[in-house]
C-alpha cells in the first residue's frame, strides 16, 4: 500500500511542528499569527484580520514537563501542561497573541498562567454558553463581537464584514472537503487509515488555510484511485479527549484495528456542518459554532450521545475506544453517560486513561488487543 | 560554650555538637522507635566519641520531620529553617538548597541572612525521593554504589517517564525489550535522570538561584549529582557529610541562642 | 500437529508444547532483563524434555508483556485471551477469571468457547499485584510460599491505610517496630489484595464459575479472602502460572486445525 | 438507563442530622448566635423532610437564589449538602467511591461529585417532582449535574450562567430565572407569590448589609469570629435567604461580634497568626480549624469563597434581575468559575485590609480551580509579602490525605510564620 503523496507533504508540515514551514514562510512575509485553544473560537475572525490562526497543541510524544508541572498544578491535564512547557521553552514565540475560551477549567488556567508570566499574550477569553437555543446564541454572538473588537484593539486594525464573509467561504471549503474525506471512510474498504487522517487533521491547523485546501483537494483525487483492503480488520471509532498523537492510532491500527471515524474535538467535531451564508456574518458564525457536533459540556447531554450513535451506524463501527487524558473532567464525566447509552445499544466500549502524547505503550497495547479479540469473537459468534 | 542540634527523621537520626562557632563532632544513627530515645541515643554516642558528658552541653535544639517533643531540648525549630541555617553556614552564598532524603525532598530558597523565603516539599509519591533508587536497585539485585558507577559509564540515558516506582520497574523491563536494543548502563543512567527530573520539577515550583547546595543522603550518589548538574547546568555545592545539614543548622541556632542568652545576662 | 505457546511475563517466562491435544512439555524460567533471548531460552528448556527441535513446531503463539519481540512467533495474542482460553481447557464451566500476576491484575468474562466477552485491567497501581506481596515478603523475611501458611495463624485484623507499595513498606516497618505479629501483617496484606481484586471483579459481571490464575493463586491466604468476599468457590488449576502459555499453545493448535481443514 | 429510587439512606441521614442539630442547639453555649444557628438548621429539616415526602424539588448547587423557591412555597433540597450528610452519617466513603468507579467514572475528579454520581447511579436521592441545576461552576459540578439529569427520570431544568458580569450576561441569567419559575409552576403545584418575593428581597438586602458588617468587624485585631463560623454564614445565607429568621441570625451574630470587638476579645486564646483562606477546607476536618485556633493561635479572618464581589442593591420592582446580580456578584461565583487573576486580586486586597500574616490554600484532590495556584502564591508574596500554605487534602474523602498529614503541613507553615516573625 504505497504512501499518499499529499499525506507525505502534510507529514513534513507536522514534522516541523510547532514552527512549521508554512508558518515560517508566513512570518517571513511580516504577517501575524494568532493562537487559539478550543473549538469554540471562531477561526474565521482571525483569518479575516489577515492573520494565521494556529491551534495551540503539543504533539506526538510524552513531554518531560518540569516547567509545566511547576507553573500549572498536576490537576491541570497534561494537555495544558504540555502546551505550557513548549511555550515556556520559547517554541511558540512566533505567536503574537492567543484567544482562549472558558470551556474547561484546564484551558482557563492555562490562559491565566501564560498571560500572567508574560509567556504568551492573551487577547480574550470567550465566554461560551452551555445550552442551545436563540438566547444562548445571542449571548455567544455578543462574545464573538467582543472577541473581534479585542483583536482589533490588540493589533490596531479593522475587520470588515466582507473579510469575514470571505474567510467563512474559505473555512466552509475545508469543511466540505473534510466531509468528503470522512465519507470515503464509510465504505467497507476505506482508502485512508485513521493515522493518515490524523496527519491531515493535525496539519490543517498548523498552516495557512488556502494552501491546505489545495493539498486536500489533490489528496481527494489521489484517494479516488487508491485501493486498500481492510479484510480482517475491526472498524473502530475513537472518542474522548483531544488527540494529536499519530503513534497512538498507528499502534491501534498495527494491532488489526481500523479507525474509521472519531468524536474528538480536533476531528469530526472540528469540521462538522457549514456556516450558512446570506446572514449577517457574526450571527451566522454564532449559529454554526453553537449547533455543530457539540462538546460534552453542553446540555442536554443527549444531543451529543445521539450524534455519536448516528456516526456509529453511518460508519458501521464495531467498537468504540474512549481515551481520556487524566484530570480531563469534560470527558471523565461524559464517559459514564455515553457508556450507558452504548451498553443499551449493544456497542462495546473500551475506556483508556492516559496522558496526552502517550504512544501505544505496553499497557495500552494489551487492552486494545484484548478489545479487538473480544470484538472478533462477537463477530464470529453472530 | 557547647551547643547541640538533633535532627530526627523516619530512617536516621543525626546529632551535631558545636564548640565556639566551629563544628566539633557529629553522629548519624539508625532511628530506633521513639523520637526521645533516638535523640538521646545519637547525642550520647556523639558525646562519648569526644569524651564529654551531658553536663558539658549548654543548649540543645531538636528538629526533624514531624512535631516530636524532646524533653531535654530547649527549643524545637522547623526542619526547613535548620536546613537553611546549616547550608548558609557551610556555603554563605547559598540561595537555593535541595535536600533529597529517602522519603522526603525539600527545596528551600534562603536569603543572605539564611532566612527562609520560599520552600516546597515533595508530595506523597515516592518516585521523587531516594527510595526510588533503592527499590529499583534491589529489583536489579545491584548495590546503590555499583548502580551509580555503572550509570556514569553511559553517554546517553533512556527516558523513564513513570511517576510510580513500581511502574518504573515495568518500564525498565520494557526498555530491555526495546528495538533497537538498549544497554544496561543507559537504563541505569535513565533511572538517575528520572529522579533528577522529578527533583528539578519540584525545585522549579520555587526559584533555582545560584549558589545551589545539594544535601540529604542521596547527595552522595555521583550519578544523581551528574544528572542534576546537567539539568540545572550549574555546579552544585555538596557538603562532605550531606546528611547532617539540618542537625548542623539546629546546633548553630542553639549556639546563637546561647550568645543571645549570655549577651542579655551580661547587661 | 505440534503447537507451542510462550508467555513472557514481567517476572517469569513460560513455554508449553502441545502435540495432538496433549501437553507434551512445559518450562518456566525467571527472567530479569535477559530480554530478547528469554523466549529462545525458555523454548529450549521446554524442548529438552522432548525429542523435538524448534523447526518441528508447526505454529507458535506468544503472549504476555514481551510478546512482540519473539522472532520465531507466528502470531501474537493478548494475555487476556490466553488466560481465558487456558483456564477454559481445565474447567469448561468457567465464565469469570481473576488473574493476579506480577505487575497487574485482570478480571475477565468468557463464553462457552473460552473466548473473552468482557475484561477489566488494574494496572494503574501495583497495590493489588504479586509485586506487592513480593516486596512486603522481603521486608518480613518471609518467602511467598510461607505467606500462605502464616495467613491462617493470624489473630488480629490489620488493615493497610494505603495500597501504594512504597508507603505500605514503611507502614510494615512501623508495624514490626510496634511488635505486631508477622501473621497478622500477612493476613492484612492478603485482605487488601483481595479487596482490590473484588472491586475489579465487580466492574465486570461476576458469573459462576469463578477461577483464579497467575502466580498469586498459589497463595491459599489470598484465595481464602477472595472466596470470603465474593461468596463464590474458586476453581484453581494445578499450575496457575502456566495458564497464559497453555492458552497460547491452544490458540496455536486451533490455527493448525483450521489450516488442516 | 433510568434508576429505581431507594431513599432509605437519605431519610436515615436527614433524621440523624436533624437530631444532631437539635442536640447542638440544646447544648449550653457561650454564643447565642451559635445556638440559634443549630435551631434554624434543625427547623430547615422540619420543613424539608415532609416536603420531600410530599414530592419536592432538588437543587444543585448552593448558589441558586433560594428566595425564589421560598416565595413559591417550595423547600429546596441541596444535592451537595445531602450527599455530605449521607456519607458522613453512613461513614462508607470507600464503598460510595467504589460505586462511582464501578459505573466507569474515573478517579481523577473531585470526590464530592464522585459521591453525588454514586448516589445518582444508585438512586439513593429522593425522586424529585422537578430537578433544577445550574451549570455555572467547575467542570466537576457540571459533570455531576449531567449525570443526575441523565440517570434520574424526572423533569429537569438547567440554568446556564454567563461567564462575564456584563449587562448582556445579567439579562441572559435573568431570563433563565424567569423560565425556571415557569418550569417550576408547570411541574409543581406551587405558584410564584410575587408580593412575597418582593418582601423577601427587602429582607435579603438587609441580610447582605449585616453580612458585610460582619466581614468589616472581622478586620479588628484580635479578630472576633471563630474559624469554623465562616461556613455557617454561607449555609445560613442559603437556607434562610430573604427570611426573618435569616435577618435575625445575622443580627444576633453581628451584635455578638461587635461586643467582642469592643472588649478586644479575640477567639484564639492569644492571636498569633491572622490568616486568609483561599479555598474550601475539607468538610470532614473542621476539627483542624478548631485545633489551629485553640492550639496555635491561628485565626482565619477572611475567606475568599464567601465574599461578595460587588455591592448589589436588590430592587424589589425587578426581582429576577436583582437576584441574578446577587448571584453573579455573590459567594462561590469566583471560587467555582472565576479566573485566577480575580482570585489573586481578592487575596491581595484582603491581605491588606485584614492585616494578615499568611494564607492557606486547601489543595483539594483534583480540584482544577487550583490549576494556577502558583500564580496566586507568587503575586501575594510579591505584593503583600505573605506566604501561602499549600495544604494537600481532599474536600470530602478522609482516605486521601490523613488528618495528621494536613496537621503536619500546617505545622511546617506555622514554623515558617514564626521564623518570619522573628525576622
Amino acid at each position: 500500500m504505497e504512501n499518499l503523496e499529499m499525506v507525505e507533504k502534510l507529514r513534513q508540515v507536522n514534522a516541523s511542528f510547532p514552527y512549521t514551514e508554512p508558518i515560517k514562510r508566513w512570518k517571513e512575509k511580516g504577517k501575524k499569527v494568532v493562537g487559539w485553544l478550543c473549538n469554540y473560537v471562531p477561526e474565521e475572525i482571525i483569518h479575516a484580520a489577515g492573520m494565521l490562526p494556529v491551534r495551540l497543541t503539543a504533539d506526538s510524544k510524552e513531554l518531560e514537563m518540569p516547567d509545566g508541572d511547576a507553573y500549572l498544578h498536576i490537576y491541570s491535564c497534561s494537555f495544558t501542561r504540555s502546551i505550557f512547557q513548549l511555550a515556556k521553552e520559547g517554541q511558540f514565540d512566533f505567536i503574537d497573541g492567543f484567544v482562549a475560551t472558558a470551556m474547561c477549567d484546564g484551558s482557563r488556567r492555562l490562559a491565566d498562567v501564560l498571560n500572567e508570566y508574560k509567556i504568551l499574550p492573551l487577547i480574550y477569553t470567550l465566554g461560551v454558553p452551555r445550552k442551545f437555543g436563540d438566547r444562548a446564541e445571542a449571548l455567544y454572538r455578543g462574545e464573538i463581537l467582543n472577541c473581534k473588537k479585542k483583536i482589533e484593539d490588540f493589533f490596531d486594525i479593522e475587520i470588515s464584514d466582507e473579510a469575514i464573509k470571505e474567510s467563512i467561504s474559505v473555512y466552509n471549503r475545508t469543511r466540505q472537503l473534510l466531509r468528503r474525506l470522512y465519507d470515503l471512510r464509510k465504505s467497507s474498504n476505506p482508502p485512508i487509515s485513521g493515522a493518515e487522517t490524523l496527519e491531515v487533521l493535525n496539519a490543517s491547523v498548523r498552516m495557512d488555510r488556502e494552501e491546505f485546501n489545495q493539498i486536500l483537494e489533490k489528496l481527494l483525487q489521489e484517494l479516488e484511485e487508491r485501493r486498500m483492503s481492510s479484510e480482517g480488520k475491526t472498524r473502530l471509532m475513537i472518542d474522548g479527549s483531544i488527540l494529536n498523537n499519530i503513534e497512538f492510532i498507528k499502534g491501534i491500527e498495527d494491532l488489526g484495528g481500523l479507525v474509521v471515524v472519531d468524536g474528538v474535538c480536533n476531528g469530526a467535531r472540528y469540521w462538522d456542518g457549514m456556516v450558512e451564508d446570506g446572514f449577517e456574518p457574526i450571527s451566522a458564525l454564532a449559529h454554526y459554532y453553537l449547533n455543530k457536533f457539540p462538546c460534552p459540556r453542553f446540555y442536554p447531554p443527549g444531543v451529543r450521545t445521539d450524534r455519536v450513535l448516528d456516526l456509529i451506524k453511518a460508519y458501521q463501527v464495531e467498537g468504540v475506544i474512549y481515551e481520556i487524558i487524566r484530570y480531563c473532567n469534560t470527558h471523565t464525566w461524559d464517559y459514564p453517560i455515553l457508556k450507558s447509552q452504548l451498553d443499551e445499544n449493544g456497542i462495546p466500549i473500551l475506556e483508556l486513561d492516559l496522558e496526552y502524547g502517550t504512544g501505544a505503550s505496553g499497557r495500552i497495547k494489551t487492552r486494545v488487543q484484548a478489545f479487538l479479540e473480544m470484538l472478533q469473537e462477537k463477530k464470529e459468534a453472530k | 560554650m557547647r551547643a547541640a542540634g538533633v535532627d530526627i527523621s523516619s530512617l536516621t537520626t543525626k546529632a551535631v555538637i558545636m564548640e565556639d562557632d566551629c563544628l566539633r563532632h557529629y553522629k548519624v544513627i539508625i532511628s530506633p522507635e521513639k523520637a526521645e530515645t533516638a535523640a538521646r541515643e545519637a547525642l550520647t554516642q556523639a558525646l562519648i566519641d569526644i569524651h564529654l558528658g551531658w553536663a558539658d552541653l549548654d543548649y540543645i535544639i531538636n528538629t526533624g520531620v514531624g512535631r516530636k517533643e524532646i524533653s531535654f531540648a530547649k527549643e524545637r525549630r522547623s526542619q526547613v529553617s535548620c536546613l537553611a541555617k546549616g547550608a548558609h553556614w557551610l556555603f554563605p552564598m547559598a540561595r537555593t538548597l535541595i535536600d533529597v532524603g529517602a522519603e522526603h525532598v525539600n527545596v528551600v530558597n534562603l536569603d543572605e541572612k539564611a532566612r527562609v523565603e520560599l520552600f516546597v516539599e515533595n508530595d506523597r509519591c515516592a518516585a521523587g525521593a531516594g527510595v526510588f533508587l533503592e527499590s529499583l536497585a534491589n529489583l536489579l539485585k545491584i548495590s546503590l554504589e555499583d548502580m551509580a558507577l555503572e550509570a556514569l559509564k553511559a553517554e546517553k540515558a533512556v527516558n523513564i517517564t513513570s511517576t510510580c516506582t513500581i511502574f518504573a520497574e515495568q518500564e525498565l523491563i520494557s526498555h530491555s525489550y526495546a528495538m533497537p536494543p538498549v544497554s544496561m548502563n543507559e537504563i541505569l543512567l535513565g533511572i538517575h535522570d528520572a529522579l533528577a527530573a522529578r527533583v528539578i520539577g519540584l525545585a522549579k515550583k520555587v526559584r533555582i538561584v545560584p549558589e545551589i547546595v545539594l544535601c540529604g543522603g542521596v547527595a552522595r550518589n555521583p550519578a544523581f549529582v551528574k544528572s542534576l548538574e546537567k539539568r540545572t547546568n550549574m555546579k552544585l555545592s555538596i557538603p562532605e557529610e550531606p546528611q547532617i545539614v539540618a542537625a548542623l543548622g539546629a546546633a548553630i541556632l542553639a549556639s546563637e541562642a546561647l550568645k543571645a542568652h549570655e549577651g542579655s545576662s551580661h547587661q | 500437529m505440534i503447537s507451542a505457546g510462550i508467555d513472557i511475563g514481567s517476572r517469569t517466562a513460560k513455554a508449553i508444547i502441545i502435540s495432538d491435544g496433549q501437553v507434551v512439555s512445559s518450562a518456566i524460567c525467571d527472567q530479569i532483563l535477559k530480554s530478547r533471548e528469554i523466549a529462545s531460552i525458555v523454548m529450549e528448556k521446554a524442548l529438552r524434555d522432548t525429542t523435538l527441535s524448534l523447526k518441528d513446531i508447526h505454529y507458535v503463539v506468544t503472549t504476555g508483556y514481551g510478546r512482540f519481540v519473539v522472532p520465531f512467533a507466528h502470531e501474537v495474542i493478548s494475555e487476556v485471551s490466553c488466560h481465558a482460553r487456558g483456564i477454559h481447557w481445565y474447567f469448561p464451566t468457567v465464565r469469570t477469571i481473576l488473574d493476579i500476576g506480577g505487575q497487574d491484575s485482570k478480571a475477565i468474562n468468557c463464553n462457552e468457547r473460552g473466548r473473552i466477552t468482557n475484561f477489566m485491567l488494574n494496572d494503574k497501581c501495583a497495590g493489588g499485584t504479586g509485586r506487592f506481596l513480593e516486596i512486603i515478603g522481603e521486608i518480613l523475611g518471609v518467602s511467598l510460599e510461607e505467606m500462605g501458611g502464616l495467613h491462617f495463624k493470624a489473630t488480629e485484623k490489620i488493615s493497610f491505610s494505603t495500597i501504594c507499595v512504597i508507603f505500605a513498606k514503611s507502614e510494615v516497618l512501623n508495624m514490626l517496630k510496634e511488635g505486631i505479629k508477622k501473621s497478622d501483617i500477612v493476613a492484612g496484606l492478603h485482605d487488601s489484595i483481595a479487596t482490590v481484586a473484588h472491586s475489579l471483579l465487580k466492574r465486570i459481571s461476576l458469573i459462576k464459575d469463578l477461577a483464579m490464575t497467575g502466580g498469586v493463586a498459589k497463595n491459599p491466604g489470598v484465595v481464602a479472602k477472595i472466596r470470603e468476599k465474593t461468596g463464590l468457590e474458586l476453581l484453581l488449576p494445578p499450575d496457575p502460572q502456566m495458564i497464559g502459555a497453555l492458552g497460547a499453545a491452544l490458540f496455536a493448535q486451533d490455527k493448525l486445525q483450521l489450516k488442516g481443514r | 438507563m433510568k434508576v429505581t429510587v431507594d431513599t432509605t439512606r437519605w431519610f436515615e441521614a436527614m433524621e440523624s442530622w436533624f437530631k444532631m442539630c437539635q442536640y447542638q442547639a440544646a447544648k449550653p453555649s457561650s454564643s447565642k448566635a451559635n445556638k440559634l444557628y443549630y435551631e434554624l438548621y434543625a427547623k430547615y429539616y422540619e420543613r424539608l423532610i415532609p416536603a420531600i415526602e410530599k414530592g419536592n424539588i432538588i437543587v444543585h448547587p448552593t448558589s441558586v437564589p433560594t428566595e425564589i423557591f421560598y416565595a413559591m412555597g417550595l423547600v429546596p433540597m441541596l444535592v451537595t449538602s445531602s450527599t455530605w450528610q449521607m456519607v458522613y452519617s453512613m461513614k462508607n466513603f470507600d464503598e460510595v467511591l467504589g460505586i462511582a468507579k464501578d459505573f466507569g467514572l474515573m478517579e481523577e475528579t473531585c470526590s464530592v461529585h464522585r459521591m453525588i454520581a454514586a448516589f445518582a447511579f444508585k438512586g439513593w436521592f429522593p425522586k424529585p417532582v422537578a430537578f433544577v441545576y445550574a451549570v455555572g461552576g467547575c467542570d466537576a459540578f457540571c459533570g455531576s449535574s449531567r449525570v443526575l439529569s441523565e440517570f434520574y427520570d424526572t423533569p429537569s431544568f438547567c440554568i446556564d450562567t454567563p461567564y462575564y458580569y456584563t449587562e448582556e450576561g445579567i439579562a441572559y441569567l435573568t431570563q433563565e430565572l424567569i423560565d425556571m419559575v415557569a418550569f417550576l409552576e408547570d411541574h409543581t403545584k406551587c405558584r410564584m407569590d410575587w408580593d412575597r418575593l418582593r418582601e423577601s428581597l427587602r429582607l435579603s438586602q438587609r441580610q447582605m448589609e449585616l453580612y458585610q458588617e460582619i466581614r468589616q468587624l472581622r478586620k479588628a485585631v484580635p479578630s472576633p469570629m471563630e474559624n469554623r463560623r465562616a461556613w455557617q454564614l454561607n449555609w445560613m445565607n442559603w437556607i434562610y435567604a430573604g427570611s426573618e429568621d435569616g435577618v435575625h441570625f445575622f443580627q444576633m451574630l453581628r451584635d455578638e461580634l461587635k461586643e467582642r470587638v469592643e472588649h478586644k476579645k479575640g477567639v484564639a486564646p492569644q492571636e498569633k497568626f491572622r490568616l486568609l483562606d483561599l479555598q474550601m477546607p475539607p468538610a470532614w476536618a473542621f476539627k483542624l480549624l478548631d485545633w489551629m485556633q485553640e492550639k496555635r493561635g491561628a485565626n482565619i479572618v477572611s475567606e475568599s469563597y464567601i465574599r461578595y464581589e460587588r455591592d448589589v442593591t436588590l430592587d424589589p420592582d425587578k426581582p429576577m434581575e436583582s437576584l441574578a446580580r446577587k448571584w453573579c456578584g455573590g459567594p462561590l461565583w469566583n471560587e467555582l468559575q472565576g479566573s485566577t487573576k480575580v482570585i489573586t486580586q481578592v487575596a491581595v486586597e484582603d491581605a491588606k485590609e485584614y492585616i494578615v500574616d499568611g494564607a492557606i490554600w486547601w489543595d483539594n484532590f483534583s480540584c482544577r480551580q487550583c490549576g494556577a495556584m502558583r500564580m496566586t502564591r507568587d503575586t501575594v508574596l510579591e505584593k503583600v509579602n505573605i506566604p501561602v500554605a499549600e495544604v494537600k487534602c481532599d474536600v470530602m474523602y478522609p482516605g486521601f490525605v490523613s488528618y495528621e498529614e494536613m496537621q503536619q503541613s500546617l505545622e511546617n507553615f506555622f514554623d515558617l510564620l514564626e521564623d518570619r516573625k522573628r525576622g
